[in-house]
């Protein structure tokens, strides 16, 4: 479904290729600085130069084409500091047109939407990566790239999170995944 | 960014040419427009000799717009190719451009005691110089304000483009502002505005600032291209 | 919609733009610009006394009157004569016989208390010698 | 897009308070240190009120976009199919909604302080209010520039003020021949056109700055 040929940038990584099958999660690891956000940027078409070198479904890819069927979730977490819940679940209803009653569910998956009379700046680190993480449900989309999710998780959140990957793997999704936490089984690039 | 290497030699070869001419013909003009200009060009009907310093002002400010112009091609390659190379020929041309615009200010203010009476008059060609100067400080100050060049480059060549878009705006408005507060009262009527016998010293003397730019602009280029070198080789960059 | 016919709709939304810039521009250099009144415009206008102006026109000859600061001058159009008095310097290009621009309100219906004489510099560079030549001529016009 | 961004910035209201005080108080202290000669007043109160309008815009949207930037909103956008144009455009009515028409209406309602006529405090609220998107955008477009930077407003001041300059001397010369009684209407045309050219160029310019923005 997405291979991608000999991407470089220099002083991290050069000439990189790999290719992703659907059903199929990918573990990229390395030490801090290796690059790993850089290169899930590149993939996820953030960083020019524009990525000529990546192919979706064997074609070349074209941004606004593309991006469409992939979920982002960064270090950065894509939250507004102001907005209370009910504000959040209206942005992403404006911007992304997915019905708020979906947004509402994941949040409940995620057990966020009890703190409904909070700023998102109020809220602590790990309720904020599951707001932002509750986008895996709501959010339907085939390639997930996910830079270091596991971040300031509790033990609950994290098994949520493993619910999601293995649902998602079911219905053919493909993962990119950078973290530190080596998993013996699945296949994995190092920077 | 991968340091291409071929464009900076083909500079160094050509530039290991050009320097030594343009040197000797920048030193040649010199001397014959300055004699030109001093001694043998008639005096104006109306100023006098003060109009002399009009042989250092204008062809000061015509190269600070050159150089302006010149600055923006640089950029164009940096934005639009991300030529790494162009980021060293952009920033050795933006400061010659600012030591032009500030000498055509220097000497368009003195012209202006003897024929205005006052050091600084807002006159249309003296404002939008002073403009330019504040073009290039907004070029200079956002290149230093990125803590890697290469980001700062980019984010200033950006800048000096849209700069160059605006100009003839810019100079529109500041004309329009002039006629507002200081409508023409004299017509000129088929006489040209500059008499021949003047304008030969004039040529002399642009021609001078012009190989007096292209020396400056290579010993920029090639200490700049030096200390990247350095930086490659100690593995900063 | 398909971003294609975004990206193209944007741009044609921006070349109207650009297009509706340059026809208002044009506008305004197309009818001519009034930035003075001559002393025929105001004999025309009814003008309350308060109303700051601005003059326009050609220093009579030989009307110029000065004791110490005070200065008074005629400004005429060849059509109106306008009586203007002015306390202040007289910037070292205002000569009889060259145009000039005053700023002021008018006192009473005939003369102009100026606050401001403007007289600009012409961008002319010509030797004495050449330019005195073409006033013989009558090629070189110093009116308005 | 637009209407995300319209609520976006409905929810930054709780900052832009500060943006109306300080223009608020800069104008009231203006016109009290100015004296109380009245000529001079009117004389020097719409360049003055432009000036502050524009400072005021200069140093209260780089907060907003540095905010928005490093939580990650940068991203979103980019990673939205609709072009980077349309965000700033909704950017931009966004910000004239929320602080251009706030600060015009104020000028308008301070104009008193400045002893000017009703004309002129028409002129002045009108030329205020096509100059307002030009201004917002390049003042995004500025943010977008300093972004990764700690220059901040001042920085941003810096380089932008050279290019709002059409826009101050087409709006204060439609202000000026209304005092003089001369004909306004070729700058008001100027101004129209400027603005209106400075707000696509700075739009455009603004779709190559966004991606450059989000990397750090």
């Amino acid at each position: 479904m997405l291979d991608v040929r000999n991407i470089s940038f220099l002083p991290l990584f050069s000439n990189l290729s790999f290719s992703l099958a659907q059903r199929e999660i990918l573990l990229i690891h390395g030490t801090n600085g290796a690059g790993k956000s850089t290169l899930l940027r590149m993939i996820a078409g953030l960083i020019q130069p524009p990525p000529g070198t990546i192919f979706w479904k064997g074609k070349r890819i074209q941004l606004s084409t593309y991006q469409q069927n992939l979920l982002y979730s960064g270090h950065s977490l894509g939250l507004h500091p102001e907005a209370l819940l009910k504000d959040q679940v209206n942005l992403w209803h404006y911007h992304y047109r997915v019905e708020k009653k979906a947004i509402e569910e994941a949040l409940h998956i995620w057990g966020v939407a009890p703190l409904v009379n909070q700023k998102t700046q109020h809220l602590s680190q790990g309720q904020q990566k599951r707001l932002s993480l509750s986008r895996l449900h709501w959010l339907a989309r085939p390639l997930w790239i996910l830079d270091e999710p596991h971040t300031n998780l509790d033990s609950e959140g994290r098994k949520i999170f493993e619910d999601s990957l293995a649902h998602h793997i079911e219905n053919e999704g493909l993962i990119l995944l950078a973290s530190h936490e080596k998993r013996p089984e699945i296949r994995e690039i190092c920077l | 960014m991968k340091f291409t290497l071929a464009k900076p030699r083909y500079f160094l070869k050509v530039t290991n040419f050009l320097f030594p001419i343009a040197l000797v013909l920048g030193a040649l003009c010199f001397a014959a427009g300055l004699y030109s200009a001093l001694i043998t060009s008639p005096p104006d009907y109306q100023q006098g000799d003060a109009m002399r310093i009009m042989y250092i002002h204008v062809p000061a400010s015509w190269m600070a717009l050159f150089c302006y112009g010149i600055l923006a091609v640089f950029s164009l390659f940096v934005v639009v190719w991300r030529h790494p190379f162009a980021e060293i020929l952009a920033i050795s041309v933006a400061p010659i451009g600012a030591l032009f615009t500030v000498l055509s200010l220097v000497t368009g203010s003195l012209w202006g005691k003897p024929m205005w009476g006052t050091y600084w008059v807002w006159d249309a060609r003296l404002t939008s110089v002073l403009v330019l100067l504040f073009l290039y400080g907004g070029y200079w100050a956002l290149y230093k304000a990125y803590a890697h060049s290469a980001q700062g480059i980019r984010a200033a060549s950006l800048l000096a483009i849209i700069g160059v878009i605006n100009l003839p705006i810019i100079k529109g408005s500041v004309d329009w502002w002039n006629t507002l507060h200081q409508p023409a009262s004299l017509t000129k009527f088929g006489s040209p505005s500059i008499h021949p016998s003047m304008l030969l010293p004039l040529g002399l003397m642009t021609a001078a600032y012009g190989f007096y730019f292209l020396v400056l602009f290579i010993i920029r280029a090639r200490t700049e291209l030096n200390k990247r070198k350095l930086l490659v080789q100690e593995g900063l960059s | 919609m398909k971003p294609k016919q975004q990206r193209f709709l944007i741009i044609f939304m921006g070349l109207v733009g650009l297009g509706i810039a340059i026809f208002l521009v044009s506008i305004a250099f197309r009818d001519n610009l009034v930035f003075f009144y001559t002393p025929s415009d105001l004999s025309q206008k009814k003008i309350h006394p308060e109303q700051r102006l601005r003059v326009g026109g050609l220093v009579e000859k030989n009307s110029l009157r000065q004791h110490g600061q005070k200065v008074t001058f005629h400004i005429t159009d060849h059509a109106k004569v306008l009586k203007v008095n002015y306390t202040g310097l007289l910037p070292d290009l205002f000569r009889e016989g060259q145009g000039v621009v005053v700023e002021g309100h008018l006192s009473e219906p005939s003369t102009f208390q100026a606050e401001a004489v403007l007289a600009k510099h012409d961008e002319n560079y010509m030797p004495k010698e050449v330019a005195d030549r073409l006033k013989e001529k009558g090629l070189w016009r110093d009116d308005r | 897009m637009i209407s995300r961004e319209l609520y976006n910035a409905y929810l930054h209201k709780g900052n832009l308070s500060s943006t109306f005080t300080f223009f608020a108080l800069a104008l009231f202290c203006a016109s009290l240190t100015l004296g109380p000669n009245e000529i001079f007043l009117r004389q020097s109160a719409p360049g003055l009120i432009w000036i502050l309008a524009i400072l005021t815009i200069f140093f209260s949207t780089p907060l907003l976009l540095k905010r928005e930037a490093q939580c990650g909103l940068l991203d979103e956008i980019l990673l939205h199919p609709s072009l980077t144009s349309t965000y700033l455009l909704s950017k931009v009515m966004a910000e004239y909604l929320f602080i251009g028409l706030p600060l015009a209406v104020m000028s308008f309602l301070l104009s008193p302080l400045f002893a000017l006529s009703s004309g002129e405090t028409l002129s002045l609220l009108l030329t205020l209010l096509i100059g307002f998107p030009a201004l917002s955008a390049l003042g995004i477009l500025g943010s977008l520039l300093t972004l990764n930077t700690q220059g901040g407003g001042l920085l941003l001041s810096l380089i932008i003020l050279p290019l709002t300059l059409p826009l101050l001397i087409f709006g204060l010369s439609v202000m000026e021949m209304t005092q003089l009684g001369l004909d306004s209407f070729p700058s008001f045309c100027l101004l129209m056109g400027s603005s209106l050219f400075l707000l696509i160029l700075s739009v455009t310019a603004g779709s190559w700055a966004l991606p450059f923005a989000a990397e750090r």
